[in-house]
């Protein structure tokens, strides 16, 4: 995306949320809070509301008149209108047939052109543009909590996530456990968290806000809180918290870390004033092990898991 | 509405003048009935052809089985997790001789099956005797192999390159050991009743599952040893 | 001695899976001391359980995937409830217990609901509309049937005896394997589903064969009916994915029980080979469910609008196409995985393809109704309901098919709701309006109108009030499989759509009432003529019930809509036929080997789950045997005599000569 | 006619008697023509086979091509297989089965290829290996 397209979406934005609030509230028939994917505060994210919307609306041009002509066609022709003309033979129009066979070849055609375009455009490996310097975040999914490493800033966190306004964030993601989905719905898309391989993704928050990360990808018994929270901060405000986290909280080292692969439920934010620079790698790599997952049950519960420990 | 519950064909019926040519529904010229072949207008087909035809939609299924072993062991060929490699465990000669006892085998095979259209019962019970030693010799060389490589501690277990090699080579042995097994019930099914049609049949489908699993060999053969061993 | 089995394995601390289990048991014991005590046993084993007429496997796999949509329906209504009360709270159900819920409740509306009840569809009527007395492998035929009921089975009993998965109805790796998932959950799921997917491919190899070889006279390929054409397409996906189905599972258990690395997430497994391959059979899987449903409406477009398909040609082009496309879109289920821009596009677009062909279908199905006489029966109302729901539902498929849209949406409940709406409003739906239109022909007599078209409208506006919710719960970023919410703001949509499953329960309600009271007025509702919906295709042509030989002579046939043709020169000529000569009729004997077989694969997957290794060789050994017992059996058929033939054909003759009569004394003809 | 007289007659009909066929029967002929069949088959197969082990332990042709040549030769060999082994023709009689054949192949191809392809892409994206090289580029 060039920058002056990413201008352009930010002037256009007011344009657009009107927009997506009347096809929201086209859905929902009745009032809704303007929040989730179709409030993106982020390019990526106002990108891929946009694909959404544009696709809808190109689409309800086909199907809306669809409908309504199924539904006159069945009226018009019930058996009890006499007025209508009954035609017992009528099954093949060669005209009929090409129209029938265009629409939908078209309709396609043009989402066929947005899939390919988007695809490449909204391509979550691929860099934001941006003048600022990026800014590295390694991400990886436990059982059931985040871990967010700041390589550059050698800090780490669990279950928060800050970042500064205005700047690009390239997350790489990992998981030490089972599969999970790294999800912050305002700032776009998703992308898998897997043990041994680092998916990668560009973010990026053009405002000050306090949003919701999630897990989208079921990962046991924990995942219902697999929720993270996101904030994020005007630049100054950002290297004000980095400051706050360095000088506080006990440092990720193995031992932590360890504790920190048995499962837990329900885990509050909280940061480490230190993190070991080749921790991400030695997880992704899996140089460290990945978490045991569930501890040896208790007697009596045979074949069955019973709640498996961790702090609820 | 009539009474009848047939509204649209009496409807249909009236107009039917409107309609001369009855699109979509001229007759192709009256057929007789006749019993064939089940290519649409001859009736069904015999049984014969059923059950053959049958079978070989079962073994494409099959093949779609093995595709996914293959698929997995393409995918894996490299995750030794620090294991042995491929070429370290394949014997060559080993193979080579595999290879040559199942082919032949699919030979015998098939002339156990002229043996049957000839309504020889000693010939078929010949040749299928041996196809089944030699398919028995290729299992006994398949068992040898995975015991030495288990006596290295290759196993399995070891990395996930040695689990989609074993996976996808034991299944076919294991569709070799089920065919022993179906050919030995099919020994004694020509022994007590002789060549009764279902018997053929059956006959029909052993030669179609002996020849399919020599195919998958030559996949096995030349994807994981030939090119695993370069 | 009993592997990991003891005591403990029954959950009794839990007081809902105990309750159910215990109502479950009660109730089958009730029925089978009613059997015995009424005598009814040598009729049921006879005529049913060791019954290899199609027609009557295509019942029993009707009424078993009727069983298991209720005990799915049971869950969801469990799963609707627990989130509508678990907002910042825990609700009723714990996460081990939910997350068994939501696995059991997919897994068993997918492959032990939809798929019998598509599947016996297609016993039932491909034989009838092709002209046919029964499906190439009448045996196999129900071993298939009885190995579906056999995981059916095993599934159930993963309620009472230790637990169900807690995965998700397709068990991603990790997760699934040993070290996430010790108990015997997942094993349960891997043998139920594992059994019954052989079941179903019998079957698919079954339908394929009696389609491609075994058509009455004069069927040509270009004379079927549309919904025999959806069978054969639909079976041939069956074919070609329910062995990558069987080598996914296979490789999932060797895992799990020789400590194998097909897809750990250590010593080189690759999970994500796991999410590959279990999409290429899930993908093809659904369009297996939605393929027969399109035939199904597509015949009763035709009958009820009084025309021919419109575009019968196009139509069948539209199911291959539709079958060949199919095999090609499975990673859009994992756009986020990964695999980049070039993948993404590629199956993004082969996935929106798909929708050529299908809107090819409605257009066509709305041209059947152009310049018809079209009557609103129940079944004609579901079907308008269909094109309704399902073009909403194709709609936000489409949408998930572009995958920067899906990057937001996907997993979210919009992604819910979206299959939901298909699986429903097409597969469902299609159920409903074709057990409404066949009913008669199976039973004899017609379903209650009234309380069809009540059930039919629960079930229309139940299922929006409960779905367009989830809609913009996905939209506002709500995830799936949550058992419990920790976002307020999402309350009232969960109410909402608690309020559209006290509406679908009303529409259940109602469908069994229709079935009730239809059975009391059986004799006002009476089929005598064996056509009473003004039919096209040859099922019609037969009595209701037809005779276990569905047709005296096989029929001879001369052009598209057999029947139609035939029905037609009769009344042109007011007469029917000739009579023609009766002779004997082979046909196959009854046996009870698809019983033997589904037991022992019960016991054998029983065993295999609790690691009972004696017990399972035994019944592996067991299987065998009486698989060569059956092999040495001398007779496969019997004879029924010229004049049984002929006593049957001249009561149907009879009736129809009736209805001709009927038709001049009103005066109805020209 | 050398098809056991047990089995029920084939009708005559407007089409040739025999023309339907399943793969892995022997069409009408004496039992000679098809040993003699087979023996050809026999022979090709060794051949063939003769010819792939040879030339994977040797380097007669350009050593990265040898995989190349050994799928070609598998696939000649699969094609002996089927048509000398299960009598799979391009013949009227043998429609229905082609067709067959071709979906199965059809399949079998989407299924490994699209696998490989898609596998490749998910590896080459996202092994940490990547990350490794990267990192050792960085100063
Ligand atoms: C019967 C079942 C069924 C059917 C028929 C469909 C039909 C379609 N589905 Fe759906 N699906 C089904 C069942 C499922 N789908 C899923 C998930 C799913 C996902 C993955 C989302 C994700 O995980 O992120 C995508 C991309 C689609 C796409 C589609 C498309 C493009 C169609 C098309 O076939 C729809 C075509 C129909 C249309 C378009 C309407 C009529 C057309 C007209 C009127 C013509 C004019 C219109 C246009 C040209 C647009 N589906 C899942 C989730 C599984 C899970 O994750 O657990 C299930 C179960
Ligand atoms: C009758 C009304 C139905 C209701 C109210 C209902 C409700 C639900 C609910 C609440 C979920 C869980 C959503 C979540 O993950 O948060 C779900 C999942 C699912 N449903 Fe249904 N459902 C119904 C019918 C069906 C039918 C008929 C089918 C298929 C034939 C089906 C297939 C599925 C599948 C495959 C899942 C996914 C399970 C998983 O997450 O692993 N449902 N349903
Ligand atoms: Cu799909």
């Amino acid at each position: 995306m060039r920058v002056v397209e990413v201008n352009r979406q930010l002037v256009s934005k007011q344009a657009l949320r009107v927009c997506r609030c009347s096809v929201l509230g086209l859905l929902s028939v009745g009032l809704t809070s303007c929040s989730g994917i179709l409030a993106p505060i982020g390019p990526v994210g106002a990108g891929n509301a946009e694909i959404l919307i544009d696709a809808t609306v190109v689409m309800l041009v086909i199907v809306i008149p669809t409908i309504i002509v199924a539904f006159w066609v069945a009226w018009h022709y019930r058996a009890s209108n006499a007025a209508a003309e009954y035609l017992p033979y009528w099954s093949y129009s060669g005209r009929i047939e090409a129209v029938v066979w265009s629409i939908p070849i078209l309709t396609i055609m043009f989402i066929g052109g947005l899939i390919w375009i988007g695809s490449y455009r909204l391509d979550p490996f691929r860099p934001l543009p941006s003048r600022d310097p990026t800014l590295e975040v390694e991400v990886v999914s436990l059982d059931w909590k985040w871990l967010f490493i700041y390589p550059e800033q050698g800090i780490a966190t669990v279950n928060q996530l800050v970042m500064p306004v205005g700047t690009p964030v390239h997350f790489s993601i990992t998981s030490a456990s089972v599969f999970n989905v790294f999800f912050i719905p305002r700032l776009g898309s998703m992308i898998y968290a897997m043990p041994g391989m680092v998916s990668e993704l560009h973010l990026q928050a053009d405002r000050a806000a306090q949003i919701a990360g999630l897990s989208a990808q079921f990962s046991g018994d924990g995942f219902s809180d697999m929720d993270f929270e996101v904030r994020s901060v005007p630049d100054a405000e950002f290297g004000a918290w980095v400051d706050g986290v360095r000088g506080t909280g006990p440092t990720l080292d193995q031992a932590a870390y360890s504790e920190l692969l048995k499962q837990s439920h329900r885990v509050p934010p909280s940061s480490y004033r230190a993190a070991d620079r080749g921790l991400f790698h030695a997880i992704a790599t899996q140089q460290i092990p990945p978490g045991p997952g569930p501890q040896p049950e208790g007697p009596g519960h045979a074949g069955r898991e019973v709640s498996t420990g961790g702090s609820d | 509405m009539t009474e009848t519950g047939l509204p649209a064909s009496v409807e249909a019926i009236r107009r039917v003048r409107e309609d001369p040519h009855r699109l979509g529904h001229r007759a192709h010229g009256p057929a007789e009935i006749i019993a064939g072949a089940g290519h649409g207008m001859t009736g069904p087909a015999s049984k014969r052809i059923i059950v053959g035809y049958g079978f070989w939609i079962y073994l494409l299924s099959d093949i779609v089985v093995f595709s996914c072993f293959f698929a997995a062991f393409a995918v894996q060929r490299g995750a030794t997790a620090g294991g042995p490699t491929m070429d370290q465990i394949i014997e060559v000669p080993r193979v080579a001789m595999q290879t040559a006892v199942l082919l032949v085998s699919s030979y015998t095979c098939m002339l156990s099956f002229a043996a049957t259209n000839a309504r020889s019962r000693l010939w078929t019970q010949v040749f299928l005797a041996a196809t089944g030693i030699l398919g028995l010799v290729f299992i006994l060389l398949e068992l040898q192999e995975f015991a030495e490589l288990a006596a290295r501690g290759i196993t399995p277990q070891r990395s996930g390159m040695l689990t989609s090699f074993f996976g996808l080579v034991g299944l076919h042995g294991l569709h070799v050991s089920a065919g022993l097994l179906w050919l030995g019930t099919m020994m004694a099914q020509i022994l007590v009743k002789g060549f009764r049609p279902e018997i053929v049949h059956r006959l029909i489908c052993f030669n179609l599952f002996w020849h399919a699993l020599d195919i998958v060999w030559i996949g096995i053969f030349t994807i994981v040893y030939l090119m695993g061993a370069g | 001695m009993f592997g990991k089995l003891d005591l403990s394995a029954v959950p009794l601390s839990e007081p809902i899976p105990l309750i159910t289990s215990a109502v479950v048991i009660l109730v089958a014991l009730g029925v089978l001391v009613l059997i015995t005590v009424r005598g009814w046993w040598p009729y049921l084993w006879h005529d049913w359980i060791t019954s290899v007429d199609h027609k009557r496997i295509g019942i029993m796999y009707c009424l078993l995937g009727v069983l298991m949509l209720i005990r799915g329906f049971a869950d969801a209504i469990m799963m609707r409830t627990q989130q509508a009360v678990a907002i910042n709270a825990e609700g009723y159900l714990t996460p081990e217990h939910y997350n068994q819920i939501f696995t059991a409740h997919g897994t068993i509306m997918i492959l032990f609901g939809a798929m019998p009840l598509v599947l016996g569809f297609m016993n039932f009527l491909v034989p009838l509309q092709l002209g046919v007395r029964d499906v190439a492998f009448p045996t196999f035929n129900s071993v298939g049937f009885w190995l579906t009921a056999s995981g059916a089975l095993l599934i159930n009993i993963s309620l009472l005896i230790g637990e169900f998965a807690r995965t998700g109805w397709l068990p991603y790796p990790p997760l699934s394997e040993t070290a996430y998932s010790p108990g015997v959950g997942v094993d349960y799921y891997l043998w139920a589903v594992q059994i019954s997917g052989i079941g179903t491919l019998i079957t698919g190899i079954n339908i394929v064969t009696t389609v491609l070889k075994m058509r009455c006279p004069g069927m040509s390929y270009l004379r079927m009916p549309v919904f025999t054409w959806t069978a054969l397409a639909s079976c041939l996906l069956i074919v070609a994915v329910f062995p990558v189905l069987t080598a996914t599972l296979a490789m999932l258990t060797l895992d799990r029980y020789v400590g194998w690395h097909y897809f750990t997430n250590t010593a080189g497994g690759n999970p994500m080979m796991f999410v590959n391959l279990i999409w290429a059979w899930g993908h093809p899987e659904v369009y297996i469910l939605i393929l027969p449903a399109f035939g199904i409406f597509s015949e009763i477009f035709s009958t009820f609008s009084g025309k021919p398909l419109f575009g019968y040609r196009s139509m069948v082009a539209a199911t291959l196409f539709i079958c060949v496309v199919s095999l090609l879109v499975w990673l859009h289920h994992f756009f986020t995985m990964g695999a980049g821009a070039a993948v993404n596009t590629f199956f993004g677009i082969s996935s929106s393809i798909i929708a050529v062909g299908t809107g090819v279908k409605i257009y066509n199905w709305i041209f059947t109704m152009y310049g018809g006489r079209v009557r609103f029966e129940v079944p004609m109302l579901w079907s308008m309901g269909f094109i309704f729901t399902f073009i909403i539902g194709g709609l936000t498929g489409v949408l998930l098919a572009i995958p920067p849209a899906d990057f937001v949406t996907h997993n979210s409940l919009f992604l819910v709701a979206h299959f939901h709406n298909v699986i429903i409003g097409g597969v469902v739906f299609a159920i409903f309006a074709g057990a409404e239109f066949w009913f008669p022909k199976a039973f004899g007599f017609r379903l209650y109108a009234g309380w069809g078209k009540v059930a039919f409208w629960c079930a229309f506006i139940g299922f929006w009030v409960t779905f367009t919710p989830l809609y913009i719960l996905g939209l506002e970023g709500m995830t799936r499989r949550l058992q419990h919410i920790n976002v307020p703001e999402w309350g009232p949509w969960l109410y909402v759509s608690v309020v559209g499953v006290a509406i679908l329960i009303v529409g259940v309600v109602a469908q069994v009432v229709q079935l009730v009271v239809s059975i009391r007025d059986r004799e006002l509702l009476r089929d005598v003529t064996g056509d009473p919906w003004d039919g096209r295709s040859l099922e019609w042509a037969t009595p209701s019930p037809p005779p276990f030989f569905n047709f005296a002579v096989m029929p001879n046939v001369e052009g598209e809509e057999a029947y139609w043709g035939i029905k037609l020169r009769a009344i042109e000529t007011q007469q029917l036929a000739p009579e023609p000569k009766y002779a004997p009729i082979e046909m196959p004997v009854h046996s009870p080997v698809g019983v033997y077989t589904a037991f022992f694969a019960t016991v054998f997957g029983f065993a295999m789950i609790w690691h009972i290794w004696w017990l399972a060789i035994v019944a592996l050994v067991a299987a065998f045997a009486g698989f060569v017992v059956f092999a040495w059996r001398d007779v496969h058929e019997f004879e029924v005599p010229a004049e049984e033939v002929a006593r049957a054909e001249r009561a149907r003759r009879a009736s129809r000569e009736a209805l001709l009569r009927k038709l001049s004394e009103e005066g109805a003809l020209p | 006619m050398s098809n056991l007289a047990s089995d029920e007659e084939l009708p005559t009909g407007v089409l040739d008697n025999r023309e339907d066929h399943s793969p892995g029967d022997e069409p009408l002929e004496d039992a000679g023509h098809w040993v003699r069949h087979a023996n050809l088959g026999l022979t090709l197969s060794i051949l063939l086979t003769a010819g792939a082990f040879f030339l994977a332990g040797s380097n007669i042709i350009y050593g990265p091509a040898v995989p190349i040549a050994l799928i070609v030769l598998a696939i000649a060999q699969m094609g002996v297989h089927l048509v000398f082994f299960l009598h799979i023709t391009t013949g009227p009689d043998n429609t229905n089965n082609v067709l067959a054949l071709a979906f199965g192949i059809l399949v079998v191809f989407l299924i490994v290829i699209g696998s490989i392809w898609i596998m490749d892409h998910l590896m080459q994206n996202m092994m940490p290996t990547r990350m490794e090289d990267m990192m050792q580029m960085q100063p």
